[in-house]
């Protein structure tokens, strides 16, 4: 399924859209699997993780019918 | 209340202002956020706003919920940039009007300080010391 | 610290952010007071606004020299409108530029609050239940 | 001398500048003969007294050189 990235994980990524595993089900896997793929996101404060368009918690479950985002600390205003 | 959100290109405090002015209120209160010329002492050429649109406005929403509840508030309006700006661009209106100064102040300060903690918007700096990409 | 101000007929926000307005501040808070058509529920057809103009100049600077005491703020604007207003007219306008938001949003409700108590400016107002004068 | 009047205490007095006796010389004395001159003062929530457009106060005395003016209640903004 693919996932949204944006801000400095873009950058890292090197693409606005990552493909990530089937088996990944949840935001704390996936999480994992981000800080696997890309070490250096452990440096940032916070990563969150958006489904559909609203910052889920860590227990939070999807399929690949939702909108999954990685949100990197925000720096709007 | 009444609500203007807005993501796009150019933003002016006139726009705001145009929609809080209203022959009820007697107060309104305005921030705005503009492109700084250095960023601790280093000189910044231009900025970059990204934006994940339809989350932001929807978060932007959230926040104006939260103040309808808080506050007797009777127009919000919340203005963001994005895009390359430059040194002197505004990136950001948060406009209000109440019968009321003190919570004008209040949510205004309120609205500017959450939607730099929730709204899913990144600015990304150019240095005048940097190699151009 | 910059300053401006001002006692005339028509005052408006626009000069008021045209002054502030500058590459090296990040945060402008703006306060307008407007005219309301309406005062504890009696409609209000107009105010009158009389001031003692060369006292009124010096309190509004005494309250400059506290601001550029108490808060790091680059700008600062102060402007009253005097004589006939109408409801939507604008009556004062307080403006302040610093690179913080958070004293810039203080400030500026500092000026209008000490404004409100010691400038020597009298509003009157004119009702619509009332026999003309 | 001439004292400025302004707002209410100008309605009231029905002059904008105010013949007070030469006696006067002090704040409080002012204060004191405007009150007698005109009781509905005493209805206001205060009476300040400025004396070259500074605020006074009681103990404060002038001579026919300084601006003296009566400043009711203030209500800009």
């Amino acid at each position: 399924m693919g996932i949204l990235l944006f801000g400095v994980v873009k950058e890292t990524a090197g693409c606005a859209v990552l493909d990530c595993p089937a088996y990944i089900k949840d935001v704390a896997t996936l999480k994992r699997w981000l800080y696997e793929q890309y070490p250096s996101l452990q440096q940032l404060s916070s990563l969150m993780i958006a489904v559909n368009r609203s910052y889920a918690s860590d227990d939070q479950e999807f399929t690949d019918r939702d909108e999954i985002a990685v949100i990197p600390p925000v720096s709007g205003g | 209340m009444d609500v203007l959100i807005t993501i796009k290109e150019k933003i002016t405090v006139e726009e705001a202002l145009a929609f809080i002015q209203t022959p009820t209120c007697g107060g309104e209160v305005i921030f705005a956020g503009t492109v700084r010329n250095h960023t601790h002492k280093r000189a910044v050429t231009h900025l970059f706003y990204e934006c994940y649109e339809p989350m932001a406005l929807s978060e932007m929403r959230k926040i104006a919920d939260q103040v309808k509840e808080k506050w007797a508030i009777e127009k919000l309006v919340m203005l963001h940039a994005i895009g390359a700006l430059y040194p002197g661009d505004i990136a950001v209106v948060i406009a209000v009007a109440s019968a009321h100064r003190g919570i004008a102040f209040d949510a205004c300060e309120y609205v500017i300080d959450t939607l730099k903690e929730t709204v899913p918007i990144w600015k990304k700096e150019f240095f005048a010391d940097e190699q151009p990409v």
